[in-house]
């Protein structure tokens, strides 16, 4: 047995193939990495956006600058060298955690309500914005609920496809990248080449199409062939149990 | 959708004139003499009310705690404040001062009110939802570059984010077309604080500083700030300084003052030093719900406390503090 | 005065177009791949004729010696060159070929033909006074601002200087207005070489980096161009280079081939290892005022040598590198 | 007794006031700043272009590169650095070697001629085109003759005031800056506040005003009270000779 946070983060990990390069933040995108370096990718090469390049990681960083991040790490620099390496286009992936997504795979970590009178005020972009920006793929994981999968965005906080097809390129952005997986505790979703509207790419198990559009608030399509979602292996549960995040902080305690 | 506009409707709180930086750094005079003071001096002499400062390290890693406590206590107000990822940083300035006044009113905001894995700030939150907060977005590399500017002594620099979100809107950022390529490109004005706190390994007299471990915007804000006021782990001497001229990240000629406060960053991280104090982050973010017993710690570790090594002291002292070493080291 | 112009004449020799390069960086791959090789076989699948080429170090210090050498030797041509202070490396490559071919028809010049103290080339002056090569002007600092914003990912940065002068005329820099302040300034086009040439005192066989002293531009620089090859005093273990993170300065996802050559820059100075052979350096100058003299001296110590240990050799071999070392360290 | 270059250098070196600080070349401009340091201003901070910052030259270093200019630095950095702590204002002083010159203190270190078709070509700006633009105060030390001192340079490689009053500022350079003593071996030369133009400032002990003039190739004007240069004092010879270059490299064998 396993838990949604369990199989979030080992769907999450196989995204990331041997030799590819990540930017990551603390929680659920460290541990996808973590797992993915210990099983089909070591030579997955994980950067923090406050400096930390490569380490060894001995535990799960609490933040993405503790000195976890550069523990027996191939470099301790700065933010603008990681998150320049991103601009140049030698980052393959951006792994950010849930925040409001729109279909075009927008994210808002600002305010909830009006800029200016804000209902809720969140942390603002960090570094998510720049992330989005800069390398090739963005994954995406989050809860997924009709409060976080809207059909507009209170704050446009980090770019996905905006407002669709060459909208990226027209704003000025890198060409060529973008959103390209979305995963929920529901399914994985991808983007229509065509349209850049998020898609259903496979369900987990259990799930129907029909359960997972109850629970988004704007219309999803899905892949000609929806698959269902592998689910965790023995293999990959262990490890992400003994030695990825063994006192449980985001998997929860067992 | 905003990439039709031009410019970001955020207040520009800072001039990035460098001509006007220029003249001030011209004055900034006397590299080789000694800046060694006490916490309580640096911050009297050089952080004013209505300054706009700036927090070296990473929001709870190698943060200038000592300094930012000591700008509470002398109750500096109506600052500007500079977040790129400021956590407990910007916990310690949102707490005010005793007499209930605000300590910042302008904020370069791109991570603020959250520490990370350990959840959002009560108190943060109160204070940027009461719109008494003026306000503008940045990314954490936006704002890294608008040090970057300023260190490198002229007005902007180009970078490729923020383009067309709303971060944009609300940000003081230009589009501005590239001359070369005829594309977007985000210009972000340089920003020169009048003061930054920043907490290192190792100074010498003269401000000579080693990091070790990331330099975050480090490098780039002890070069971009008017005054520069400097809390070391350690004192070295000069002659150890030189002894290894590669290790020196913040030169002389950048410092005002030079602080000797070991485990000036506590209840942060410090590279190589000590881990953070998880339980006491975590004390503080569980006192910050609730107003009454949120007033009772910050009597008890901050106001109340007539020094940083009292506040060590009564964080637990010797044995906490070689606990959290064993933590980073082991 | 041409301040009312505001573009430079001179020749782009490269594109500064970040979205190109990033097409390019994107399909490099294998940070952790064992890169050790040759100096040839790195020459030969790296350095193509027509590339442009950059040299790491300056000049006459920490400059990649053996590399250089092997692409006269395997006679590349029609290459483009970046010379910020480019000096015995500009000397190697101004040699040409056996056959009497020039290595390099496009220039980028901050500095050329000198040797600093130690005068001018006349090779050099010869090679630059035929009208055989193409130039464009910069200035040092401009030249590793065009690295900069290349290992930035932006198609330009501004600077201050040029302004005003026929440096700036004879450029391919751009007069800007600055969107905040209204003022001048000048925006330097990003330079992506093709390759880049860069000794370094430590590498591990995947090209992470250790530089001691000064790192002159090669931070940028190896960063912006498109491969790497480096050269290095001595191979270290990845073991060894994650016990101290923060003395790597190339990671390893920048390098492409990683070539042991102990004095690898050799006759140049290497900060901590050996001091510049300066009665060799001379001999190369005094060689160059005769032509007849010139030919023998490139045939004995460049055309006609196996490899880099043979040049070694010949110019004294262990007992003159000894008394270099000793130079440097005493 | 004394040779002109080692009046030069003793001249020189009196300007720079202790706690300032300058860049400099090889050559004459670093032995006045190691003079200066061994005299009247121990705490002259002294920048190398390359990345050398403060060290304790043990010897004059040969390129601005080489390691004795990070020997016992304070820091050994990048070129970018030094020449950033000029641009945003910290720099006093650059001090510049010989070169064309004009009126306005412009400098050509290019080309002889046409410079397409050049009939001499020398090494162009290096890093003199940014000092002279970013530091306060540009020095200058030069042999003094009509090929040097010219109506018009050959070719504009490093800015000194360019036409005159205000030019530099509206070529977008930074205000306040600007050439601020010439200094050669028949005397020393300031500039004009209101027109910008070379005054003779001092003579060197034998000099006259038209012997100046005769050797320069525009018009010369001069101070109201033109002094004597104050010759090198037997402790400025001393130190100069047995500390700063007892090889005689610069100041000649003796």
């Amino acid at each position: 047995m396993y838990n949604a946070m369990e199989l979030m983060i080992c769907v999450a990990s196989r995204l990331l193939e041997d030799g590819a390069t990540v930017g990551v933040g603390t929680g659920a995108p460290c541990a996808a990495a973590m797992l993915a370096q210990k099983t089909h990718a070591p030579g997955l090469l994980v950067a923090f956006e406050a400096g930390g390049l490569a380490p060894m990681l001995p535990a799960m960083p609490i933040s993405v600058g503790d000195s976890r991040t550069t523990y027996r790490a191939l470099m301790a620099t700065s933010m603008c060298d990681i998150m320049e390496a991103c601009q140049r286009g030698m980052m393959d992936y951006a792994f950010l955690g849930g925040a409001q997504i729109d279909a075009y795979g927008n994210l808002n970590s600002t305010v909830i309500g009006d800029y200016k009178k804000p209902r809720v005020r969140f942390p603002g972009s960090g570094g998510a914005n720049d992330f989005a920006s800069f390398c090739w793929r963005t994954l995406i994981i989050t809860q997924h609920d009709r409060r976080r999968f809207v059909e507009e965005v209170d704050f446009l906080t980090t770019p996905g496809f905006l407002t669709g097809p060459g909208a990226r390129e027209a704003a000025g952005l890198p060409s060529g990248g973008g959103p390209y997986r979305v995963i929920t505790d529901l399914a994985v979703m991808s983007f229509d080449e065509d349209t850049c509207r998020m898609q259903v790419e496979s369900l987990h198990p259990g799930m129907t199409f029909e359960q997972v559009q109850e629970n988004t608030g704007f219309e999803l399509g899905q892949v000609a062939d929806v698959k269902e979602t592998v689910p965790p292996t023995e293999e990959e549960l262990n490890i992400l149990r003994d030695e990825v995040d063994p006192d449980g902080l985001i998997i929860g305690r067992s | 959708m905003t990439s039709s506009e031009n410019t970001g409707r955020g207040p520009l709180f800072t001039d990035p004139d460098p001509d006007v930086a220029r003249a001030f750094f011209r004055e900034k005079k006397g590299a080789l003499t000694d800046k060694l003071m006490s916490v309580s001096d640096a911050v009297a002499r050089f952080v004013h009310d209505g300054d706009y400062v700036a927090s070296g390290g990473f929001g709870g890693n190698r943060i200038a705690t000592a300094l930012l406590h000591e700008v509470v206590r002398q109750e500096r107000t109506n600052l500007g404040f500079a977040g790129h990822t400021t956590t407990h940083d910007f916990q310690i300035l949102a707490a005010g001062t005793r007499t209930g006044k605000q300590i910042f009113s302008r904020l370069d905001a791109a991570y603020i009110l959250g520490l990370e894995a350990r959840g959002l700030s009560a108190q943060a939150r109160r204070l940027m939802e009461s719109g008494e907060v003026e306000v503008c977005e940045w990314t954490n590399y936006a704002l890294a570059c608008r040090f970057r500017a300023a260190a490198t002594g002229v007005p902007f620099v180009p970078v490729r984010s923020m383009l067309g979100t709303d971060t944009f809107r609300e940000s003081a950022a230009k589009e501005i077309e590239c001359p070369f390529t005829g594309k977007s490109l985000m210009a972000v004005p340089a920003l020169y604080p009048d003061v930054a706190l920043i907490h290192v390994h190792e100074s010498d007299l003269f401000g000579n500083c080693r990091i070790r471990g990331i330099t975050v915007a480090d490098w780039d804000l002890s070069r971009a700030s008017k005054h520069v006021i400097v809390s070391a782990e350690r004192i070295v001497s000069t002659d150890e300084i030189r002894s290894d001229p590669n290790a020196t990240a913040i030169p002389a000629f950048c410092v005002d003052a030079v602080c000797h406060v070991p485990y000036g960053s506590y209840p942060g991280n410090m590279a190589g030093e000590y881990f953070s104090d998880e339980v006491h982050l975590k004390a503080w973010l569980d006192a910050e719900r609730d107003v009454e017993a949120y007033r009772a710690f910050l009597d008890k570790y901050l106001y109340g406390v007539d020094c940083f090594e009292s506040y060590l002291e009564i964080c637990g002292g010797e044995e906490r503090l070689a606990e959290l070493r064993r933590l980073e080291n082991n």
